[in-house]
């Protein structure tokens, strides 16, 4: 089965839900190495979301993608809200039309939404930053795209590959974002945005 | 937590309120926009002057709002930057035909959402200068970090810049004073006591009895190294030595100091830290020419101090000596 | 304990040579006597206002010296009064002829010491007037205390009459003034931790993590009840019924409303504070013709606030809008 | 043996060590009911007072105890200062020019402290103050000295009566200084000021 606007509409209730859920967990990993806020941030960007949705109910991938963007830019803040808000409005345009996601369709949105991250943060793989879990994630499903599996497992693979590419941030030492000023001591701690991205994923495959 | 707010939800939201109503001679509080804009902004043919960043800091930004100083402010969540609207809305706001500086603290967040702001201004034709300050010697300015984080130079600097901007200075040289003040200005902070965010309820790190921490942020982030307590006279060292070595300041050379408390600390701490630092800059043949003592960066109840050192000369102290009347720094007015 | 300190023994000395470095221009602090003097002291044909009491609640009284306010301050060890030798040598050091007032707090050493102080300096034919504030209503005032204690008016008091002997009102209207200032103002306190007395080396009261004390002095003495912590809202209202009460307060009066913080408390705090003063204050009628929120007079890094009511009439508000000009506070000036 | 002015000299040294002893209890005494530092202030005054002995070594008592009471007047601070101070430069005045002193210049020394405090004071017994220790080791001083009894056995009694009258403040409501302020919470604890002056009494006989 293809997914629809009505599978992405549920994959950001979901991810609603779990940010709620993970809110203290993701603001406890920030604590530690940042200023105690990524799980604030996130869940009143997406309880903003939540309140936008009705208004796309109707619409098509694109135009729900670019809103969700234009919220979080508008009510995250930190450097979080740019970053998703980025990624989510290039996504958006994209997929700008689309009432039905194709793999490669899907595999388009998350390389712009890649990509809108990198443009706006100017990180790369490796700094510790929610690019270590989009990254490893990215190349699982283009893979597993590229070779043709059932969707449903390409988004699994790229949902573990997300954990762990957000477990494997803990011995990384920080080099962009807040973390970076705590040089060696950031080493030892997950990062909380590339948790909140493996999340993203990891709602893409749960509830199904 | 133990705090004097009504909820975690409000407090930021109480705070404006409370600013508005004891200075409305002053600011007004633009709720929907979330800024705190000058009483009567936009004044024509004036270079508009704003700056925000996460609260949690106050006095700064919102407290400088008035003559002399800051056209507006924007103030984010708690620790958290806020968002590129409030910056437009800000910018227009106090858009007198001459053109908006921002004044924006190296923090990823507030620089990607000071920018996304800018290119939303620039997009109506307001035009907009940005500087990043970026003064805390904490923070190796490297390619393994962000760079340095904006601290208690940008205090000074929205102080200096207000009043040229409130002279009549262009676009251009107000935003070159203000690259001036953070090319000049270096600063470090610690802190005996974390913070607590009020969202997240508890400490953001947990110092032990006997422990310090040195090179600290003003977000309640952990500092570069944990020490044991020391004596007013070591810890004044420890900040000094690194900003005095960076600029480098010289024999010589005369500076405003700026003794800021962390928001627990009180002015009894701080007057014994301000004589440690007069005494070693003595010793090293700086002049201390102008100086600050107060909360005016802070991190929420944090108890811990930063300094910071300014260089200056005549066109710095003059514009420091400039009249300046907004709800936490006044004087000559 | 943790503190920005040397040692207990020399952090009110460590402190006044900061006040000293960092205010050459207003202040000159003389060791031999342990006072704080005006610059310029004596003045010829003005009257002299000096003030003293325990230290610990910096910038009171010491940073309250300079142009328009008091002439001198005797800062005893922490929350110690001071001896009457300090308060006789800063009777005969501001004595410019007209006479001197003291401002004494009602503690019963503050009384005791600054009495026999007064004695030695009639009996040095120096002109002595002393008016002793006591504007504390958390302090049932009856045969049962020593009466209420000094508190927040004594800050607005010292700046109302040092703007009148400025004015060169003689030493019986400044006695007078004083009194009419204490007369007219209630103050009540709360705090959500305690101080530790630098020699003391700990906490003076325990409270626990979700427990205040209100009715608190400024002197870490615990208050007259403890309860469970509250909303801002409600803090405000546990202090302010009892101060509107006794005056009373009526509707239709305007007031000058000084929200102080005690020394540990972040001003983003006190601005919640204040519009909540605010909004009670509408509720009641009643105008706030003027502010102040700061950390004015404090208790060490006790967390917490008080609240001063003081009634308005024109004679206080023009001088409480005249210049003024010393460490701690200043305006037109 | 009748004491003279070396007994007087050995008793002030004595308390002296005792107030350096006693100082943090005596503190936090007063951090139950006062501002905790009275054990500060007293500690501090007979420092001070040590330090001025040496000068009044070849002097007699009266010289001494005002000498005394000056320093403690500008040392100390507090209510106790002027308090101990006024008792100190009253038994002073009253013992002027003694070399030697019978039990009743001892007495009369005593009663001019006393009566030095209440007068600057201006608190009765029952108020949970020095005087509550002070009072009843007048009286008991007084009573076995007019009953001839031995002056170490007098002494004895009038420090047993200051401590038993310290302990007494205990279930006092302070209506004087600072404890007053608490009104009923004042009730249950022991009033720092009577304990220092029972710690007098005590130096008295000890060490004999
Ligand atoms: N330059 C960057 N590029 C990509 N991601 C970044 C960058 N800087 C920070 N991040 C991510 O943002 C997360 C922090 O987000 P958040 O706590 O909400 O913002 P802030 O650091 O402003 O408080 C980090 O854990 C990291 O994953
Ligand atoms: N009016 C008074 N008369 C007699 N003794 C008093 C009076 N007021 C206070 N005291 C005594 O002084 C003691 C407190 O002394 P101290 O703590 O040194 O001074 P302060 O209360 O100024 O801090 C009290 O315990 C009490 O015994
Ligand atoms: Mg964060
Ligand atoms: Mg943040
Ligand atoms: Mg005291
Ligand atoms: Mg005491």
């Amino acid at each position: 089965m293809t997914p629809d606007r009505t599978c992405v509409l549920a994959w950001l209730r979901r991810s609603a839900a779990a940010l709620h859920e993970q809110r203290d967990y993701l603001t406890s990993l920030d604590a530690a190495i940042g200023d105690a806020d990524h799980g604030i941030n996130m869940d009143r960007g997406f309880t903003a979301v939540l309140d936008k949705l009705p208004t796309v109910a109707e619409a098509d991938v694109g135009t729900i993608l670019k809103t969700v963007g234009a919220t979080l830019v508008s009510t995250v803040g930190g450097a979080s809200g740019p970053l998703y808000g980025t990624a989510f409005l290039r996504a958006g345009t994209a997929l700008a039309g689309r009432q039905e996601l194709r793999p490669v369709d899907a595999l388009a949105g998350f390389e712009a939404a890649y990509e809108g991250i990198v443009a706006r943060g100017k990180a790369q793989r490796g700094e510790k930053t929610m690019l270590d879990a989009f990254g490893p994630a990215l190349d699982a499903l283009r893979a597993a795209i590229e070779a043709k599996q059932p969707f449903a497992n390409a988004l699994r693979a790229a949902a573990d590959a997300a954990q762990a590419g957000a477990l494997a941030t803990t011995p990384m030492m920080a080099t962009k974002g807040r973390a970076s000023y705590l040089g060696q001591r950031s080493i030892g701690h997950q990062d909380p945005g590339a948790t909140s991205l493996a999340l993203f994923f990891q709602m893409m495959t749960d509830g199904k | 937590m133990k705090k004097l707010i009504n909820s975690p939800e409000s407090v930021v939201d109480d705070e404006l309120h409370g600013l508005e109503a004891a200075h409305p001679d002053l600011v007004r509080v633009d709720f929907e926009n979330h800024i705190v804009v000058r009483a009567d902004a936009p004044v024509v043919g004036k270079v508009g002057v704003i700056s925000g960043g996460g609260s949690g800091h106050e006095p700064m930004h919102g407290g400088f709002v008035g003559r002399g100083m800051l056209d507006a402010a924007c103030p984010g969540a708690v620790f958290t930057s806020p968002v590129p609207d409030q910056m437009l809305a800000a910018t227009r706001a106090v858009n007198g035909g001459a053109g908006v500086l921002h004044i924006v603290k190296n923090y990823t967040g507030d620089v990607l959402n000071f920018e996304m702001a800018a290119e939303l201004a620039q997009a109506e034709n307001i035009q907009v200068a940005s500087v990043t300050m970026d003064d805390d010697v904490a923070v190796k300015d490297s390619l393994y970090t962000a760079g340095r984080r904006g601290v208690g130079a940008t205090v000074l600097a929205e102080k200096i810049v207000g009043a040229a901007a409130a002279a009549g200075a262009p676009l251009e040289r107000v935003a070159n004073l203000c690259r001036k003040v953070n090319a000049n200005a270096r600063s470090m902070g610690m802190a005996l006591t974390s913070c607590t965010v009020p969202a997240a309820g508890k400490p953001t790190f947990e110092l032990g009895d006997d422990e310090m921490e040195i090179g600290i942020g003003i977000h309640g982030e952990p500092g570069r190294t944990r020490m044991k307590l020391a004596p007013a006279a070591q810890i004044a060292e420890l900040l000094l030595l690194p900003i005095l070595e960076d600029l480098p300041f010289r024999s010589g050379d005369t500076v405003l100091a700026f003794v800021n408390g962390m928001g627990g600390t009180p002015l009894i701490e701080l007057y014994v830290m301000y004589n440690e630092v007069s005494r070693i800059l003595k010793g090293k043949g700086v002049t201390i020419g102008r100086n600050l003592i107060g909360s005016y960066i802070t991190s929420l109840e944090m108890a811990g101090c930063s300094v910071t050192l300014l260089k200056l000369d005549d066109e710095l102290t003059q514009l420091w000596d400039a009249p300046v009347h907004t709800p936490a720094l006044r004087w000559r007015a």
